[in-house]
């Protein structure tokens, strides 16, 4: 078991989680959250191919700062929007967001 | 220069000054006539001495009017001169008891104005526009008194017989003008070949439609509705003789192949309109068929080749014609009609008259002392010394014979019977007028031959046989007429000659009864064509109806399930879009499943 | 050996606290374990050797997810979670959908052949050699990336602001 | 043992803290102050709120005692003496620093009381004012030395300590520092006068002792923290290097206790305003001051 295949394993399972989160939450704020386990197993993937696969290439961790960047960036429009809702319906619950229903 | 056109404008600025003024009206219309008469007589004189005047007024662009005077239409003005005064003189009493004198005084006048003008026309385009109204004026005389029944139809016939025949003249005058370039008579003379007999069978047919010749002769028996005056000036000396004066003009231009059409027609209608007239019980009638058979003798004559024996006869008969219309008029005036059977004994109470009437019956006749024999023996030895001698001179005595016989016929009714006659009044005028012609018609044989030297042509030889043959036939005629009456004469053909002998319906059967059926033919033929485009419309609607049915039921009807499918289809995928958030975070996930799948696929596929 | 046992105790430990995050009813304790589970994924950075990740994450999670806790206690009903609701709909679908999504990834890290494992690089030419490669190689990725960070904040920031008309 | 040799400097200046902060607000110099008032403190009983959030009031004051001592880790107080020489020791100063308040954050949730969750929450405000002047000014410094090793940094500053170097810099750094451990001037979270005592007010007993060692390490650790950027740490003349060190983060320590008593609380949007308003730029500015510095010098 070397570590790239724990740290593989440690992302997958962290993806599935995150994913678990996003689609079963009803509140924004907590599908961000769900968002952001995704992308931290998304990270460790990426730190673990940069560190036992490709060391010399640093475009790796320079991905990982991309990602990080995402996650800010992510959070910062996720909640300008959510307080925008918060303030025009007094609730960012999910269910009640139904306004494009086809 | 001058005198040229004084002849013309004389009596038109005397029809002109009549229609506005409308007061001493015949005094206008006479000074008109005279001031035409001297001014012909001092042509005629000057022309004698060789002086040759023209005068070009500006007409069409390159085709100017010319009036010129060569020796013979200056012969021919100056009869057509003295025999209009004269008449206009007799006019004048004649008219005297009738109304509307503006109207008849100002058409004479114009009628003479227009005939000078054609006999001076030095050009085709001036003689087509004089003979076109001189047909017109015709047509305005004869209908004068177009209250009376008949009056007004025989009119409108008489113009459109003359019109359609004018048809032919104009033809020829195209041809000329074609074939020369210009329209000056005399040049376009020296025309020769097809063109020639072209044009001069055409200018036959107009010759033969204004002098009444056979198939066209019809009119003239019923222009006789026309008042006295009319007549004797027009259906005898000048409008009639138009046709003639036409060919002489143009003999030239004829080739012989043409020659011999004008003599055998001439002869021809010489011979009907003898008849005619023998069978006739109307004085006007008889010697209206008389004059179309004395013009068929002129044609005979110019077909023989001979034109200043037509000539000759052309200026006696003018004389004796007009004067014996002139009787007429007399006698007309006596009884109060001209049927022969009331006219009869009218001679014996008019003695006078009757004398004037038995002096130009006999010079028409060919009495040797007057005009008519020596004219008439111009024909005869003009028809005996022509190449085709033995078609035409029988053709000549027997014409010579029918006069002779019509004349003493006429005189023997008018003579024998009883009959009360009223006073005439105006006899005085009527009287001046009727002398004049009847001294003209005995005097006239010997002005010929000063004519013949004045025109350089060399008249026809006569043997003394041609002469004695000539007498004795007339004679011969005379003796007959008097003693028996004309059906015991004509036997089978006096019902036929007493109708004008209208072959087959005459004119109306032979052109008007087909043209109208032909008109009512071609009416159906567009009345079918005019159903057949509807039909083909009708159905073109059908078809178009049709198609629109298909398309809206077949093609509207497959869109509009289209539609409506793809209606349900929308439908259904509208269950899909929830709005909720979390059920469309679950279709990203299954999409990006999908994606996943599709590069593991790939990725292994490869 | 021993990196592999601190990457899989630290590994063990972010999955305990993202698992923590989706179960507690209180929210700042959920946005919490979500800073620990990251501050993990952190420590799992300095074990794998990639030292400066691993403080930079540790330092950038604390702030986030401590932001995070302020947004939820504004906007949940229960922050304090003690009026333990559940807050969740559809489990069933997800929790299919989480484990498809495990097994997915965990089929793709067993059965690819990665390849040879690489040495150890020192943490000091690690700082130097990303430093070079932000500088050269990418350095129009990251000036994008910080324009669009800027813009996000902009847009976050406008979006957020009271409406001057709205009551 | 360069760890107990730094945890031995490091209480001794906790101690030497306590006792000058006590001084600098009561007037009167106590040297056993400290000791008397801890000895108290853990005599005392120790209560827990009703309904605590029990982990978050349990962990709070341990946190903020790690994050500190994580912090001086990486400080070096002589050349050889530190504990934990890291290629990124600049950056993970910062990092450690970021926890205290977390720290804070839990300590303000966990009681569930109404002061301790606005104190708490305040500190979280603060923290986004002075996050990015201790970032930027260690950017500068780094800079300087070429690399995030802390003794390369201070013998980077051989020649010219940073502070005379990049003036801007240090101020910054030096105010945003006592943003961290919210001494007076900006001890909003701990507010005597509105928040009594905020974040503090629910603990009592051991708990208090802790928190209060904590926040004196704190100092300690960031008064070094300003030595070694911008001091020269253990750069001097004649004395030995720990001694240099030693009495530069003593100095440090006393202005800022004593720039607290003269300057009134700052309300939270004036900290906010002035910290990204004049702050950040001032500290860009100090960057490419620095830059240009090292291209051109």
């Amino acid at each position: 078991m070397t570590t790239l295949t724990v740290a593989l394993v440690v992302g997958a399972i962290l993806f599935g989680i995150g994913l678990y989160g996003v689609l079963s939450q009803t509140n924004l704020v907590m599908i961000m959250m769900g968002v952001e386990v995704m992308l931290g197993g998304a990270m460790v993937n990426l730190v673990a191919f940069w560190r036992f696969l490709h060391p010399e290439a640093y475009a790796g961790q320079m991905f990982v700062l991309i990602v990080m960047t995402v996650m800010a960036l992510e959070m910062a429009v996720g909640f300008g929007v959510g307080t925008g809702r918060f303030r025009a319906k007094g609730s960012v619950e999910m269910e009640e967001a139904q306004d494009l229903k086809g | 220069m001058i005198t040229l056109t004084l002849i013309i404008l004389g009596p038109l600025v005397a029809a002109a000054l009549i229609l506005p003024i409308r007061r001493g009206v015949p005094a206008l219309a006479l000074f008109g006539a005279g001031v035409s008469l001297a001014s012909a007589l001092a042509l005629l004189s000057r022309v004698a001495v060789g002086a040759r005047p023209s005068a070009e007024l500006p007409g069409l662009p390159g085709l100017p009017l010319r009036l010129t005077a060569e020796p013979l239409t200056a012969v021919l003005a100056a009869a057509a001169a003295v025999v209009g005064f004269s008449v206009m003189v007799y006019a004048v009493g004649y008219m005297r008891s009738e109304a509307g004198l503006t109207r008849f005084f100002a058409g004479m006048s114009f009628f003479v104005a227009a005939m000078q003008a054609l006999v001076l026309a030095g050009d085709w385009v001036l003689l087509l526009a004089a003979w076109e109204l001189i047909g017109f004026s015709s047509y305005l005389l004869i209908g004068f008194w177009f209250e009376r029944p008949g009056v007004g139809q025989s009119a409108t016939r008489a113009f459109l017989y003359t019109r359609s025949a004018d048809l032919g003249l104009y033809v020829a005058v195209f041809v000329l003008i074609a074939h020369t370039g210009t329209s000056e008579i005399s040049r376009t003379l020296e025309v020769n070949g097809a063109a020639a007999v072209a044009a001069g069978l055409f200018l036959l047919l107009a010759a033969a439609g204004k002098s009444a010749q056979t198939p066209l002769h019809g009119w003239l028996l019923d222009a006789m509705a026309g008042p006295t005056p009319v007549s004797a000036l027009l259906h005898s000396a000048t409008l009639v003789a138009a046709g003639a004066i036409l060919l002489i003009r143009a003999f030239p231009l004829l080739p012989p192949a043409v020659l011999v059409v004008v003599g055998v027609l001439g002869g021809l209608t010489t011979l009907v309109a003898g008849a005619t007239a023998l069978a006739q019980r109307d004085l006007k009638r008889l010697l209206a068929a008389s004059t179309s058979s004395q013009y068929g003798l002129m044609l005979l004559a110019i077909g023989a080749g001979f034109p200043v024996a037509a000539l000759f006869h052309l200026l006696a008969h003018a004389a004796m014609k007009s004067a014996l219309f002139l009787g007429a008029g007399v006698f007309q005036h006596a009884r109060g009609s001209t049927q022969l059977a009331d006219l009869e004994g009218v001679g014996r109470a008019r003695r006078l008259t009757f004398f004037g009437f038995v002096v130009s019956g006999l010079a028409l006749a060919g009495v040797p002392p007057l005009s008519g024999f020596w004219s008439k023996d111009a024909i005869l030895a003009a028809s005996f010394s022509s190449s085709y001698a033995p078609l035409l001179a029988p053709l000549a005595l027997a014409g010579t014979l029918l006069t002779g016989l019509y004349v003493a016929r006429a005189l023997r009714l008018l003579w024998h019977g009883e009959g009360e006659s009223e006073p005439v009044s105006g006899t005085r005028w009527m009287g001046v007028g009727f002398t004049v012609l009847t001294v003209l018609a005995a005097v006239l044989g010997l002005a010929l031959p000063p004519v013949a030297d004045l025109l350089g042509i060399e008249p026809p030889g006569e043997t003394l046989l041609v002469v004695a043959l000539g007498l004795v036939v007339a004679l011969i005629g005379l003796a007959l007429g008097w003693a028996f009456p004309a059906d015991r004469l004509l036997g089978p053909l006096s019902g036929l000659a007493g109708t004008g002998f209208r072959v087959g319906g005459g004119f109306d059967g032979l052109v008007v009864r087909p043209a109208l059926a032909f008109a009512r033919a071609l009416d159906a033929l567009d009345r079918g064509i005019h159903a057949g485009v509807l039909a083909v419309g009708s159905a073109a609607l059908a078809v178009a109806n049709a198609s629109r049915a298909t398309d809206e039921k077949g093609i509207d009807g497959l869109i509009v399930a289209l539609g409506r499918s793809a209606r349900r289809l929308g439908n259904r995928a509208r269950t899909l879009q929830t709005g909720l958030v979390h059920k469309e975070l679950l279709l990203a996930a299954v999409g990006g499943a999908l994606v996943f799948a599709l590069l593991i696929v790939g990725s292994i596929g490869l | 050996m021993l990196q592999a046992i601190f990457t899989g105790f630290f590994g063990l430990a972010a999955i305990w606290f993202a698992v923590v995050v989706f179960r507690t009813s209180s929210m700042v304790r959920s946005a919490l374990a979500l800073l620990f589970s990251q501050a993990a994924i952190g420590g799992m950075f300095l074990a794998m050797q990639t030292e400066f990740l691993g403080v930079l994450q540790i330092m950038m999670m604390a702030t986030e997810m401590a932001i995070m806790a302020i947004f939820m206690v504004m906007y949940m009903m229960d922050p304090g979670g003690l009026g333990g609701m559940d807050m969740t709909h559809q489990k069933r679908a997800s929790q299919v959908a989480g484990a498809l999504g495990a097994l997915a990834a965990l089929a793709v890290a067993f059965l690819t052949g990665w390849g040879p494992i690489a040495g150890e690089v020192r943490p000091a030419e690690q700082v130097y050699g990303l430093g070079i490669e932000i500088m050269e190689r990418s350095m129009l990725i990251f000036e994008t990336a910080g324009v669009t960070i800027l813009t996000a904040m902009i847009a976050a920031t406008a979006i957020a602001i009271k409406r001057r008309g709205s009551k | 043992m360069n760890a107990v040799l730094a945890i031995l400097m490091l209480l001794t200046g906790a101690y030497l803290v306590a006792v000058l902060e006590d001084w600098a607000s009561t007037g009167r110099l106590r040297l056993a102050g400290p000791i008397t008032s801890g000895l108290a403190l853990l005599g005392r009983e120790s209560i827990v709120p009703r309904q605590p959030d029990r982990i978050f009031f349990e962990v709070a004051p341990p946190l903020l005692l790690v994050a500190a001592l994580l912090a001086a880790a990486v400080l070096p107080l002589s050349p050889n003496l530190i504990v934990a020489d890291l290629a990124t020791g600049a950056l993970f100063v910062n990092a450690a620093l970021a926890y205290v308040m977390v720290a804070l954050l839990m300590a303000g949730w966990g009681p569930d009381g109404a002061y301790a969750m606005v104190g708490g929450f305040r500190f979280l405000g603060q923290l986004i004012a002075y996050s990015m002047l201790i970032v930027m000014p260690i950017t500068a410094v780094a800079m300087r030395a070429e690399s995030l090793f802390t003794t390369e940094v201070v013998e980077s500053q051989a020649a010219l300590p940073n502070a005379i170097y990049q003036p801007v810099g240090f101020v910054a750094f030096f105010v945003a520092a006592m943003a961290v451990a919210f001494l007076p001037p900006l001890d909003l979270p701990t507010a005597p006068g509105e928040l009594a005592g905020g974040v503090m007010a629910e603990y009592t007993g051991w708990r208090l002792a802790v928190m209060r060692l904590a926040r004196a390490v704190l100092v300690v650790t960031l008064a070094a923290a300003v030595s070694v950027f911008y001091l020269g740490g253990w750069l001097g003349p004649v004395l030995p290097p720990w001694a240099w060190s030693a009495i530069k983060t003593l100095l440090v320590a006393a202005t800022m206790l004593l720039a607290g008593r003269y300057v009134p609380r700052l309300r939270e949007t004036h900290v906010l305003e002035w910290g990204w308003k004049i702050g950040i730029p001032l500290a860009l500015l100090n960057i490419f001051y620095v830059g240009v510095l090292l291209l051109v010098v």
